[in-house]
């Protein structure tokens, strides 16, 4: 039994020989996949949005409590993830191993950084006291838990997100120096990236969001 | 379309827009079912034992799609003109806040005053402000089939005419826990007179008990 | 089941040149909405950070996933999870908006 | 279709069938780890089914409470608690999953002339996650207590009941995600996977349902996923995103939740409706009236299905703006249901009509599912629906859509497909008795529920007032004659399926891909590569016009 079997795309049987893996098949169920990802995060946004019309002022003043320079560093580290993801993906459609593994470990190694980072902005924040709930939170108007209730729920669920990518890429590795993913068949490392891709998205749009409104 | 006395104009404009549309959606079901009924025996394959392919008619899908969108346009119209009745709030209308609360509900009224049993002038439009003390409610009034849901923290306005004397039934239709089911009072409709002195009265008992109570019981 | 593997129809890869380029843009425009972002711009600072989110994510799409040379078929998904978001955001807000 | 190469039948058809177990393994490891579609299918089907029989058995014990005002038989509490798991069960184990999961699973990647559905694995992968989900919903009943709430799990009451819903809440969470994963596998079955020659409008209009829920699935689904996280999370660390006390809005909760799961209503529906297509063509012997139309209206019912959420908060407080939209646009979805409805009713038109058990359920269907649609449009019309909401009124309708309409025509595909599945026949005759028996039955118990609403009798009460005996009295007997029914049909159809008499390849003379194929099919679906050059509903031997 394969790793995913997929029967052979007869559509495109016209130009292929039998018994094709399907790599367009692949990418569309990770396409969709993003979009039920994307969806999952846009209730979020929605909330999110709400929330904000109705507490314009207070969510302007709670913005100015997060640390836009680790908000900054972190959206450098995740871009440079994403620029290392697509290198490696390169490097393998030319059949260069070793220098995708590099890539692929680079990205992990950011990716990680990146879990590090938010770690030490959490924790600043919640050693001054920010956390919903917190006594220091409710002296301030309620717009201002809300803020960070969305704030730890939307970059908590980032978080995990980044978490559950590294997994992965960390599997892809592995396939990648045993030689299940080679020049000739790349498309899961392909499928890969492009979920880390979207994670790295999700981030663009957090990021103005929730550091940058001072 | 009576089955439920109504108690004033807008009760009988929802069912004026209910019987509208009760009886379109019988004559819509009769077509279509009688229709099938009679295909189902005219061509039963023991009669008709060599069927015909008939693709399709753009002609037909064209009638077919332009009816029943006319229909359900006139249909959307009707329930918006008659809803706007019980959300829009008139001049003058006499405001009575409601809260509703596991499992109950009590009413305050402009002076302060704070009833279990919600007592109303007759022929005076009311505007009810309607919060929750704990979860979602809802203030139904079957007999003038109006609802509003009783949110915490909010306000929602809900207008009545009470038209006609009477003492009808307040219910509870979201769900709310244990005892939903038990949530419940009664709306009396009062001459006008017999409101107003029982309003600037300090006695809490039901003016009914003493003044009028052979007419309602 | 069959374990055969083939190369799929890959077009020319990607030179790495291009994604360098890009993933430079992409610090750049971090470092401006964040320069942006100290200026007052008033109501204007959050739809200037958006604005630049969206250009930012369009490249990663585009480039990085490589949406621009790849099926047309994906365009369409993503032009439906769009279509889709903003139906959602609209009509949530065509009640929130107006709501007393 | 003529064009297959239609092998000649066999006496043993069992043999090489995929009910024959592969590789050596035996038992129930041969199914509970076999990728096979077909097989998957029919795990779905015992499970699904085993939770039906659970739900129907809470849905008699709540009318039994009815049979006398003053609730009796129950306590508040456990009654609440009766009416929430009867809704999740049936709603989130039983007819969302339904017909795509089950005969989906089994007859998509045949009709579409495919091997399997593109991700194997993760078919079976979805499997699992369906048990566990379903095991973890029923978990709460042993740990927490069962979740009081309503399937709908409105805050603040779902955030401060003491009662199981964080843990009730994850296993459907978990539900959500197998949903998920067997939509995007669909559509890339679909997209990728056609048969030589099967080009989008060959597709069978069972394929064209399932591809437009597929969609709604992928698209809805999320939703519905964050929205159950954010309580489980809101429980277990406290956090206001919803409870107003914090500045939450408890409205926007039922946003959230209604944008999955009104769409929700059209995963249930869609399936059904691509089911009563097939029946249609193949009974009438003709092709279907207006193909395309129906195909389309498919989409179209998925595309606006989306944009009427609204319509279940017309009394929430929404703003008037938002009620006049939702109103409208609910209106607008009623339109293609009405354009499939008149089209099948076309389709019969000229046709050699055999009323075998499955046509009959289609007629059973038609009663049913336009009386709950056209009783959908009073719900639709705000001054009615203002007083109808949260009354009788929404059960019944709500029960003809999705019991009368969804339900039975699950059974009549059952009825359809059993003799493919399995190679032999059910006795037809009791089958059709069942079906009467049953639609006497669904319209006893749910018909004086429509006069119950409108007479303003609040739904989820467990109790009622005395003016409401007699019609709570005729439903609750409907409720027996319909059980009655669903056993009858039950044992025919099961033993029918083990000990039948043996069928053809093509007992109703149908022309989609399945009936070329062995019954039951082989593991590999065909033996030669079928190649499509017709239309799906190509009868040879009818005039064409």
């Amino acid at each position: 039994m394969s790793d995913i079997t997929i029967p052979e795309a007869r559509q495109a049987a016209e130009h292929a020989p039998a018994h094709k893996k399907d790599t367009q098949g692949v990418k569309m169920g990770m396409w969709l996949f993003l979009m039920t990802e994307l969806l999952l995060f846009s209730g979020m946004f929605l909330l999110y949005s709400v929330y904000r019309y109705y507490y314009t002022k207070e969510f302007h003043q709670a913005g100015m409590e997060t640390h836009t320079m680790f908000g900054t560093v972190n959206t450098m580290v995740l871009l440079t993830s994403s620029l290392t993801m697509a290198l490696s993906i390169a490097a393998i459609e030319r059949g260069k191993k070793w220098l995708s593994v590099t890539f692929l470990s680079s990205t992990i190694v950011l990716g990680l950084g990146f879990l590090v980072i938010k770690y030490a902005e959490w924790s600043t924040e919640i050693a001054d006291g920010i956390y919903p709930g917190s006594p220091k939170l409710l002296q301030h108007p309620r717009g201002f838990e809300l803020f960070f209730a969305m704030y730890y729920l939307m970059t908590g669920l980032h978080g995990l997100h980044v978490l559950v990518g590294c997994g992965i890429l960390i599997t892809m590795l592995i396939f990648i120096i045993r030689g299940k993913i080679t020049q000739d068949d790349p498309v899961r490392l392909e499928a890969a990236g492009l979920y880390w891709h979207l994670i790295d998205i999700v981030w663009i749009f957090l990021f103005p969001l929730f550091y940058l409104v001072n | 379309m009576r089955l439920l006395p109504y108690a004033l104009n807008h009760a009988r404009a929802v069912d004026d827009v209910m019987r509208f549309m009760v009886i379109a959606d019988i004559i819509l079901f009769l077509i279509v079912i009688v229709v099938m009924l009679v295909f189902v025996f005219k061509y039963n394959h023991t009669k008709h034992s060599r069927a015909t392919s008939i693709p399709g008619s753009v002609p037909l899908e064209i009638i077919w799609t332009v009816i029943p969108t006319v229909l359900v346009l006139a249909m959307f119209y009707v329930g918006w003109v008659a809803y706007l009745q019980i959300r829009d709030v008139p001049k003058g209308a006499m405001p009575v806040r409601v809260f509703a609360r596991q499992w109950s509900y009590s009413f305050e009224y402009t002076n302060g005053k704070r009833t279990d049993t919600l007592y109303v002038p007759e022929g005076k439009p009311i505007d009810f402000l309607i919060t929750s003390m704990d979860v979602i409610h809802s203030f139904y009034i079957p007999a003038f089939r109006e609802k509003q849901d009783a949110l915490p923290d909010r306000w929602r306005h809900m207008v009545l005419y009470p038209e006609k004397l009477g003492v009808y039934d307040i219910v509870c239709t979201q769900y709310c826990g244990l005892d939903h089911a038990l949530m419940k009072t009664k709306m009396i409709i009062l001459p006008d007179s017999t409101f107003d002195s029982w309003i600037n009265s300090s006695s809490t008992a039901d003016p009914l008990a003493v003044s009028t109570k052979a007419i309602y019981y | 089941m069959s374990k055969t593997i083939t190369s799929g129809h890959h077009e020319a890869p990607t030179s790495y040149g291009i994604y360098v380029l890009i993933w430079l843009a992409l610090m750049s425009l971090t470092a401006i909405t964040a320069v942006v972002a100290g200026i007052d711009l008033a109501a204007f600072t959050l739809v200037i950070a958006l604005l630049i989110a969206v250009v930012k994510s369009s490249l990663v799409v585009n480039v990085f996933m490589r949406v621009k040379y790849d099926d047309k078929i994906f365009k369409i998904f993503i032009a439906i999870a769009g279509g889709t978001l903003t139906v959602i955001f609209l009509l949530t807000f065509a009640d929130v908006y107006f709501r007393r | 279709m003529a064009e297959l190469a239609i092998p000649p039948q066999e006496e043993s058809v069992v043999e090489g069938s995929y009910l024959e177990n592969l590789n050596g393994r035996k038992g129930i490891t041969a199914w509970i780890f076999s990728t096979d579609h077909k097989r998957i299918g029919i795990l779905y089907l015992i499970a699904l089914f085993s939770f039906f029989s659970v739900g129907v058995i809470l849905g008699i014990l709540l009318r039994l409470e009815m049979l006398s005002p003053g609730g009796k038989l129950f306590s508040p509490q456990a009654y609440n608690a009766l009416f929430t798991l009867h809704g999740v069960v049936m709603i989130f184990l039983f007819v969302i999953p339904g017909i795509p999961v089950t005969l989906g699973n089994f007859f998509l990647p045949i009709q579409i002339g495919a091997k399997d559905v593109a991700f194997p694995r993760l078919n079976l992968l979805s499997w699992y996650l369906y048990v566990i989900g379903s095991i973890v919903i029923l978990t709460a009943l042993f740990w927490r207590g069962l979740p009081d709430t309503g399937w709908t799990f409105y805050v603040p009451y779902s955030l401060r009941t003491t009662t199981g819903v964080t843990i009730a809440v994850f296993g459907v969470f978990i539900v959500g995600f197998s949903s998920i994963l067997t939509g995007l596998n669909f559509l890339t079955t679909i997209h990728r996977l056609r048969a030589p020659g099967m080009t989008w409008f060959k597709m069978p209009l069972f394929v064209w349902a399932l591809y437009a829920t597929a969609w709604v699935q992928i698209i809805a689904t999320p939703v519905l996923a964050i929205t159950l996280l954010l309580i489980v999370i809101s429980r277990v660390f406290g956090l206001g995103i919803f409870s107003a006390a914090a500045g939450g809005d408890p409205v926007l909760y039922q946003h959230l939740f209604w944008i999955y799961s009104h769409p929700a209503v059209y995963i249930m529906i869609l399936p059904p409706m691509g089911i009563v297509s097939e029946i249609i063509a193949t009974f009438t012997h003709r092709t279907i009236f207006g193909y395309k139309a129906i195909a389309m209206s498919s989409l179209a019912i998925a595309f606006i299905g989306y944009l009427v959420w609204g319509h279940h908060m017309f009394v929430a407080g929404m703003s008037q703006q938002a009620d006049f939209i939702f109103s409208f646009l609910t209106f607008l979805v009623a339109i293609p249901s009405g354009i499939k409805v008149f089209n099948w009713v076309a389709s019969m038109y000229k046709g050699s009509i055999d009323p075998q058990p499955p046509f009959l359920y289609v007629m059973a269907f038609m009663v049913l599912f336009c009386i709950g649609g056209l009783s959908g449009l009073v719900l639709g019309s705000l001054a009615t629906d203002v007083h109808l909401t949260a009354t009788y009124f929404v059960v019944a309708h709500f029960h003809y859509i999705i019991f009368g309409g969804g339900v039975f025509i699950f059974f009549g595909a059952l009825h359809y497909w059993l003799p493919k599945m399995f190679g032999r026949m059910y006795n037809k005759k009791i089958a059709s008795w069942a079906l009467v028996d049953m639609f006497m039955g669904f319209n006893l118990l749910y018909f004086p529920m429509f006069v119950m609403g409108y007479e303003g009798m609040p739904r989820r009460y467990f109790t009622y007032l005395p003016q409401f005996e007699t019609m709570q009295r005729i439903s609750v007997v409907g409720s027996w004659i319909l059980v009655a029914g669903l056993i009858v049909m039950f044992v025919n159809l099961i033993h029918g399926s083990m000990k039948g008499p043996r069928v053809g390849n093509n007992p109703w003379g149908g022309t989609t891909l399945e009936w070329s194929t062995p019954s039951p099919p082989p593991h590999e679906n065909f033996e030669t590569e079928p190649v499509v050059t017709q239309e799906p509903y190509y009868h040879e031997e009818a005039l064409t016009k």
